[in-house]
């Protein structure tokens, strides 16, 4: 670390002058806090005064900034210095808003800015410039694997903004499903017949692409390395393997269709008549305009029914919860090829819920009406096949009827199953139980498993509705029905989103900055491997992935992986993890710099002052504490508040360390876990509730009451909340005593 | 008409709904209904449909012929126009209901004794004889319409309105003698006839 | 930020809701320069109003404070709030466009200290609330408002309050001449996320949003459950401020009707069932919620939580679109008129409050368009076809919710870029 | 003003000693101080209501309101179709629209026709009395003419149903229209604000085959122009007029009730506030006297 030169500012403005003794704060900045230069401004983030601490930087070799004003939230860009750390000692939210503005209140409430002000020229101590690793280095090549019209998308669309591409396909041509479609459902203005499916264009575009390789009747074998320098071995079913680098992946590897013969309920398999929608597309294909006939005796069809939900929306075993989403579309679009190619036929379409949401699926839904195809609300209950004709059985919910209708030709709308590989997730299979091997589709070679993590039912679909293209294996996004059931609409968004987001990757692992949510973060972790036990546990919490473990059992950490999350660094019980800008040193210092007064034994009416440390997730309990201030909501004087990146990042060492430095309590603010995580590094929250109930024994040793450390799942909307928690703990203290601790 | 019926029977037998489509006013619409309801929760009569219209829409795609056309609903239409501006589908529901009731009538499907089918004859009847409508002659005809005895029960109940018309003068008894009438009778009738006979024509085409 | 001066291989963001703060994000972290355009004084759009999302009913606040991280620490976007496009010119990788900018009243110099709302006493209508309460002349949007600066009401301008905030700010940031200024920029492609608004209740005659105090939208029910919002986050009744404990939610509340909008706006099924969660989540056992659908559109996994309301107890469903609500006497209690198509039941329900699950319709006019754009008969942005350096974001181009207009706002990014980067020279 | 004409198809329920004949004796004076000239249809026929349709097919029946819009072509060239009866400007306009939407109905509908030597082209607006009143003069005009307000009278606004639906008047919600509480405002009466029934039906044509069922509805509309604190119910619709005004004994003996509402017509509260007397106004056609809207006519 280069010899540091500390610059503190001290903000006078917004009352924080009326309301603190600034020479007091300045004179410690300069005192204890060690500031080359400190000063006092009435108005610190106007520009001209910004120019000034600039200058210093420039002029005076000031390499650290101490702004003692508003909260890190405000006046972000006034206060964001290239190239040198800069701490926000919070006064103004974080201080004097919390605060009530009387005398009584007025020592406890300098004694906090006192504190913060110490925190924050002890932080910028040991922080020092994040750089980028130069470990990754641009690699413009990009992988699809799957090509199907998903695959096809995202490889025509990055290569349109001008990247290579190669596109892996398991079987003999491109196009997959939607190839085998005769038509596909509208894309476009009147939203009324169905329309090309497409694939040929698609498939002429890919030819005439000099940017766009494709490997045919191959699959991923093997997966490792890293965004921007991914290492893929494609195997084709000869056998033979060739290995190419990649910047980043695109998983569209689609669906496989419900396996019918689950159904024998609707007389699948037991006559040619009852097909699935893929079934259809075929005869369809066949007929090709003409009217279209039934397998059994080659008979024109004369009427049709639909049936919806084959299998899908329902808890009976072997059948798929969800909705397929695509399906009443898809049924529409087939009961217009009988209606076109044979007016007289009579299509109807069971349902439930009749589901084409959007512009134009209202419109597709009543061009079918317009069509004469006819709609019965109602539940198929069974299909009985005939010599002649086939009988329907279902219950028509409008009218309350049981009835029987007699058809040619059944149609069954079955769902999708996501092609996603191996769940890593899933519990070990018990012992005798026989498993069905699943064949995986990238092959990882990561720590985590050999596949994507799965979110429900088998989709690969991110976990937050803001971030749709969040993924857990940085550089790899799936898109398509893989990720979540769809239509071919939706997957062509999908397919051009997921593009954008892996070309995004190529670029921002090439100069080392992180992916979403620090997104352009440069800092990253750096191991002391000499002081590492091989204890695993930062390659096993890591939630992204990111470190693997070499042949020894040491963490071999791949940047360009990583989500700078800290969660190894808080798992580290040798503390051997840190990043430039932020250690177990840059908070742990900040704890022991708050003077915690010691009692005067000797004097009866002392009162008490005790201290809370105060641990708060920067993405949502620390927001919700400054929103708290801005509405003058109040908490106690006593609580010394630390955002971190990610309650993952909190190493258990900084809650013994204030417990033994005379800390009366530690609060953990942390964001929800569990199946609804809103953790935006996925398990952080969760890990720290783990390594908190270990502290627990900690406790004891030191014969503390556990009451004295608590940990909180919070939302960003807990404004009122999160104050009320901090004040529970004083209350809390002032039940059972101050800690003995204090020496 | 009875064998109207049948012709019609025979040659619709798989598809009520291409029958009402074909030959009902307004009937190529009952296939964009999606069964929401709103007409029947409009309906100021609501309660004494049997059937309220969506319901009969859904019977007529289910083939439920005998019992749509002898049904006593359609025939409870007020013509409000409720159901047809709060339609989301645009349905012309108060037509589709006149046309039922006609075609029902036309094929002798009506239920016995169905009271608005008997005043709409006479109410047909009255207004086709002279071009114009004769009030008391009507008046008359609705008290009767059930049979003698009915109606000199009726007269006596009906006596204070009969009165109060006479009285303000918005009801004369000179209306018995000819009364109202325009002028180019036969013209009129002529129109009719032709009307009718172009669309008995129709309804022949279909059934044959 | 910083003031790019925007060249051919910009790429112009318009709207900042959640969907032009994607397209924005994704561009400019892949390196394009990009500026991002907002009507209103600050960015989030429809989403900023929202108080959960479905089906995980997490707060939209949480996205929203990444995405405005994002934004500070990004130096390829530039952010222009209270401004709107009037014209473009020109084509693909060369548009020409002419931007007002309203004035604020209120410069750079802004801390947010709140002084200044301190000092004005004139109170208007709170647009962020849809007007179900009042704000100062002097105010910051909201909580989460970014930027975060405060906004001088055009209506206090020459009033006594003008010169109050004036006064009372000690850091110049008060401008009370500031003009409506006209900026021009080149730019190589455009995206427009100009989102969506809800459809109009008082046009539903029958439902009487106009004439029933406890009529109330979907979008007003979300404000009400927001801590700082109109109702300080209970579910309140307009008419008596009582508890509303027995709730209607009619779906299709002007979508799927040829009298007010035939499309589907498809995220009001879930709103509704997502906000029957809040009925219970305020009133417990005694919260009780209906709802009056034609179809449930819960598509894909929203099953699932079309599933877990569905086995809620006091949750009930009824197929049907409601005739027409009257107002009981004495009580102030809607009721709800029609008929259960299922097996043909008449109701007249009573309910506390009725819920108006209020379809979406596109923001802009698809007559008002600065430039020719062209949309389908709902007034949505059809897909790109052809040689186009204009794209759609988010609900300007469909009815979405917000995790589909997320994801069509990054595919509109990459339309952009590789307009931009084929105009220029980074083109591989 | 200048003078004002209009092709006019009176209906049969307006003629001499008819049951609305009341009505029309208050349109003619109304239109005297407005300075309308009605031109009426030669030899006009019947437009069969909304009840024809048990013995009239389709076609008959459009074949009725196209003979009278034919008459009106050859007779009152260019001017505008307008009616006083609700029923009757429905089915004329609603055959006007229909010749011009349904294939193949104009040809079929002349066909008919020529029979009568006949035919129709159907390009002319047919429109509502009320409609003229709002369009072609306006509140304002219309307030000009008053001479009496009628100062002190609450009027319920019946405005039905066919003058409402589906057309409308003024572009005015079907749900809660305005313009006959305006047009009561402007003559100097006090509308009834949120008169509940004010688009409830009567039953129309079904009072006489199931005088229960509308006599029920009709009850409703009384009592809650009652509740509102009316003097009595104006309407624009003979079939209104009639089944509110006739039955309240029947109802009065049913439900025991003791109903004695006048039922009014717009154009007699207007004769009257302009300064018509009693008769002129066509007020000794009420089966139920409006005391105070006679008070006014006899000053």
């Amino acid at each position: 670390m280069a010899d540091t030169k500390i610059g503190a500012y001290i903000c006078k403005g917004c009352g924080l002058g009326e309301r603190l003794d600034t020479d007091k704060l300045e004179s410690i900045a300069s005192g204890e806090g060690k500031a080359a230069i400190c000063r006092q401004e009435e108005f610190l983030c106007q520009q001209s005064t910004v120019d000034k601490i600039q200058a210093d930087i420039d002029n005076e070799g000031i390499n650290r900034v101490v702004i003692g004003a508003c909260s890190r939230r405000a006046k972000f860009e006034a206060f964001n210095f290239e190239s040198t750390c800069v701490s926000r000692v919070n006064l103004r939210e974080g201080v004097i808003w919390v605060r009530p503005d009387t005398e009584e209140a007025k020592e406890a409430t300098q004694e906090m800015a006192e504190d913060y002000i110490r925190m924050g020229c002890t932080e910028v101590k040991f922080m020092s410039p994040p750089s980028a690793s130069q470990e990754q280095s641009v690699n413009k090549h990009l992988l699809v694997v799957g090509g199907g019209i998903t695959g096809m998308t995202s490889a025509i669309e990055a290569s349109k903004a001008g990247y290579q591409v190669s596109i892996i396909e398991k079987t003999s041509q491109l196009g997959g499903v939607a190839g085998q479609l005769h038509r596909k459902v509208p894309s476009r203005m009147p939203y009324a017949s169905p329309q090309d499916n497409g694939i040929d264009d698609l498939n002429n575009q890919i030819s005439a692409n000099s940017n766009i390789t494709v490997y045919l009747n191959s699959t991923t074998t093997k997966t490792s390395g890293a965004p921007g320098r991914f290492s893929v071995d494609i195997t084709t079913e000869s056998g033979s393997t060739t290995t190419e680098n990649f910047g980043a992946i695109i998983q569209a590897s689609g669906f496989t269709p419900y396996d019918a013969n689950k159904l024998p309920e609707f007389a699948y398999g037991k006559t040619p008549d009852v097909v699935d929608q893929l079934g259809l597309e075929k005869l369809a294909q066949e007929a090709n305009g003409t009217p279209i006939k039934r397998p059994s005796d080659g008979k024109v069809v004369e009427n049709v029914m639909f049936i919806q939900c084959a299998g899908q929306r329902s808890d009976k075993e072997d059948h798929l919860s969800y909705c397929s989403g695509h399906c009443c579309s898809t049924s529409i679009k087939q009961a217009m090829y009988f209606k076109e190619s044979n007016p007289n036929c009579d299509a109807a379409v069971l349902y439930t819920d009749l589901r084409t949401p959007g512009a134009g699926g209202e419109d597709f839904y009543r061009s079918a009406q317009r069509k004469g195809v006819t709609f019965t609300k109602g539940i198929a209950k069974e299909v009985v096949a005939g010599d002649n004709q086939h009988t329907i059985k279902f219950t028509d919910l409008i009218l309350n009827d049981e009835v029987d209708l007699a058809v040619d030709m059944v149609v069954l709308a079955t769902g999708m199953l996501p092609n996603s590989g191996v769940n890593i997730d899933a519990p070990p299979a018990e012992e005798g139980s026989v498993e069905i091997p699943v064949e995986s589709i990238l092959n990882l070679d990561y720590r985590q498993g050999k596949d994507m993590p799965q979110l429900v039912h088998g989709f690969t679909d991110s976990h937050f509705i803001c971030f749709p293209y969040e993924t857990r294996r940085t550089g790899i996004y799936t898109a398509g029905p893989v990720r979540r059931p769809m239509d071919i609409n939706q997957a062509i968004d999908d397919a051009t989103g997921a593009a954008m987001k892996a070309i995004q990757a190529i670029e921002n692992s090439a100069l080392g900055k992180a992916a979403h949510p620090r997104s352009g973060d440069l800092s990253f972790p750096s191991f002391r491997m000499e002081g590492c036990t091989q204890c695993k546990r930062c390659t096993v919490e890591c939630p992204f992935g990111a470190i693997n473990e070499d042949e020894k059992g040491y963490p071999s950490y791949n940047e360009s992986r990583c989500r700078r999350c800290g969660t190894c660094m808080g798992a580290c019980p040798v503390r051997v993890i840190s990043f430039e800008n932020y250690s177990v040193d840059s908070v742990g210092q900040q704890i022991k710099a708050v003077n915690v007064p010691i009692p005067d034994e000797d004097d009866e009416n002392a009162v008490a002052k005790p201290r809370i440390l105060t641990l708060a997730c920067e993405n949502d309990a620390y927001p919700a504490l400054d929103m708290a201030g801005m509405n003058r909501i109040q908490h106690s004087a006593y609580v010394r508040i630390i955002p971190v990146r990610c309650l993952g990042s909190v190493n258990t060492i900084w809650v013994t360390d204030a417990l033994n430095s005379g800390y009366d309590g530690v609060v953990l603010l942390g964001c929800q876990k569990g199946e609804n995580y809103q953790c935006h590094f996925v398990k952080g929250s969760e890990i720290a509730h783990y390594r908190m109930s270990k502290v627990n024994d900690t406790l004891t040793t030191l014969n503390l009451e556990k009451e004295r450390v608590a940990t909180y799942e919070v939302a960003i909307t807990d404004i009122q909340r999160i104050p009320q928690l901090i004040d529970d703990m004083a209350k809390t203290i002032e039940d059972i005593g101050t800690s003995p601790l204090k020496f | 008409m009875g064998n109207l019926n049948t012709t019609m029977i025979e040659k619709y037998r798989n598809s009520f709904l291409h029958e009402v489509e074909a030959n009902v006013e307004e009937g190529e619409w009952v296939k964009m209904c999606m069964q929401c309801g709103v007409c029947s929760g409009s309906c100021p009569l609501g309660p004494h449909w049997d059937h309220p219209p969506q319901e009969l829409f859904m019977m007529i795609r289910a083939g439920k012929r005998e019992e749509v056309l002898t049904s006593s609903s359609m025939w409870m239409c007020t013509s409000c126009y409720n159901c047809i501006v709060r339609c989301p589908r645009e349905l012309p529901i108060t037509h589709i209901m006149h046309g039922l009731a006609h075609y029902a009538k036309r094929l002798g499907l009506v239920p016995e004794n169905q009271q608005t089918e008997k005043f709409a004859q006479l109410f047909w009847d009255n207004l086709t004889n002279t071009g114009r409508v004769n009030e008391l002659k009507l008046g008359l005809k609705l008290y009767f319409m059930n049979g003698f005895g009915e109606g000199i029960k009726m007269s006596l109940k009906m006596q204070d309105v009969g009165l109060n018309m006479l009285k303000t003068g918005r009801m004369s008894p000179f209306e018995l003698l000819g009364g109202h009438s325009i002028k180019d009778k036969t013209g009129f009738h002529a129109m009719l006839q032709k009307a009718k006979e172009l669309e008995d024509a129709k309804i022949a085409k279909h059934g044959a | 930020m910083t003031d790019t001066i925007a060249t051919n291989e910009s790429i112009l963001v318009i709207g900042g809701g959640i969907s032009g703060m994607t397209a924005a994000l994704e561009a400019a972290e892949c390196g394009k320069q990009v500026i991002l355009v907002e009507k209103t004084p600050s960015l989030g759009g429809r989403v900023s109003q929202l108080y959960k999302y479905f089906p995980k009913l997490c707060h939209p606040t949480c996205g929203m404070e990444i995405n405005s991280r994002r934004i500070k620490a990004n130096k390829n976007l530039r952010v222009i709030t209270m401004a709107e496009v009037d014209e473009i010119t020109g084509n693909a990788g060369n548009y020409n466009v002419s931007i007002t900018k309203q004035p604020r009243y209120i410069n750079d110099n802004c801390t947010a200290c709140g002084e200044c709302a301190n000092a004005v006493e004139a109170k208007f209508d709170n647009e962020h609330n849809y007007n179900m309460d009042k704000r100062k002349g002097a105010y910051l949007p909201f909580n989460m408002a970014y930027p975060q600066r405060y906004v001088l009401d055009s209506g206090i301008i020459g009033t006594d309050d003008a010169d109050k905030a004036k006064a009372a700010c000690r850091y110049d940031a008060v401008d009370l001449d500031m003009q409506k200024e006209t900026v021009q920029l080149n730019v190589g492609a455009v995206i427009w996320a100009t989102g969506w608004q809800p459809f109009d209740a008082a046009n539903i005659q029958p439902y009487g949003y106009d004439r029933y105090d406890n009529v109330i939208t979907s979008v007003e029910f979300e404000r009400m459950m927001d801590d700082f919002g109109p109702t300080g986050g209970k579910i309140l009744r307009p008419s008596d401020n009582k508890e509303a404990k027995n709730i209607a939610f009619i779906q299709c509340a002007g979508s799927r009707d040829r009298n007010y909008l035939k499309h589907c706006s498809r995220i009001c099924c879930m709103a509704s069932l997502k906000q029957t969660t809040y009925v219970r989540e305020q009133y417990a056992d005694d919260g009780k919620a209906t709802i009056y659908y034609i179809d449930i559109r819960a598509i894909d996994r929203f099953e699932d939580f079309y599933a877990k309301v569905q086995a809620d107890t006091n949750v009930s469903f009824i197929k049907s679109k409601v005739a027409s609500i009257t107002e009981e006497r004495g009580t102030g209690n809607p009721v709800l008129h029609g008929v259960n198509t299922e097996g043909y039941d008449r109701y007249d329900n009573a309910h506390d409050l009725v819920v108006l699950a209020v379809g979406m319709q596109p923001s802009v006019d698809r007559e008002k368009f600065p430039v020719e754009v062209i949309t389908n008969e709902h007034g949505f942005i059809e897909r790109p076809e052809g040689s186009t350096g204009m794209f759609a974001a988010g609900c300007a181009s469909d009815a979405l919710d917000v995790n589909r207009a997320v994801q069509n706002a990054t595919a509109s990014a990459l339309r952009a870029i590789q307009v931009v980067n084929r105009f220029s020279k980074t083109e591989v | 003003m200048a003078k004002k004409e209009y092709s006019f198809y009176p209906g049969c329920s307006s003629q001499k000693a008819a049951s609305s004949s009341n009505y029309q004796v208050s349109v003619d004076s109304m239109c005297n101080e407005l300075d309308i000239q009605l031109n009426t249809i030669p030899d006009w026929n019947c437009c069969s209501a909304s009840i024809g349709y048990a013995g009239g097919g389709e076609l008959p029946r459009i074949a009725l309101s196209a003979r009278n819009l034919a008459l009106s072509e050859q007779a009152n060239p260019g001017q505008d179709v307008v009616a006083t009866c609700a029923a009757c400007w429905l089915a004329t306009k609603e055959t006007k629209e229909r010749l011009h939407e349904d294939d193949g109905l104009m040809e079929e509908t002349n066909q008919a026709l020529s029979a009568a030597g006949l035919n129709v082209k159907a390009d002319q607006k047919v429109r509502h009395m009320v409609e003229v009143l709002i369009e072609d003069f306006g509140y304002d005009e219309l307030g000009k003419h008053v001479k009496k307000p009628l100062d002190g009278i609450k009027i319920a606004g019946y405005v039905g149903c066919q003058t409402n639906r589906p057309f409308g008047i003024d572009g005015e919600s079907f749900e809660n229209p305005k313009y006959l509480d305006k047009l009561v405002e402007t003559m100097g009466a006090e509308p009834i604000e949120k008169y509940e029934k004010k688009v409830q039906c009567c039953g129309g044509a079904l009072a006489f085959s199931e005088p229960e069922k509308s006599q029920a509805m009709i009850k409703d509309i009384i009592e809650a122009a009652y509740d509102g604190g009316a003097d009595m119910i104006a309407t624009p619709c003979p079939v209104c007029q009639m089944n509110v005004e006739v039955y309240q004994n029947h109802i009065n003996k049913k439900y025991n009730t003791k109903f004695k509402m006048p039922v009014v017509y717009y154009s007699q509260l207007m004769s009257v506030a302009y300064g018509k007397n009693y008769k002129e106004s066509g007020l000794n056609g009420q089966v139920i006297t409006p005391e105070k809207l006679s008070i006014i006519a006899k000053k």
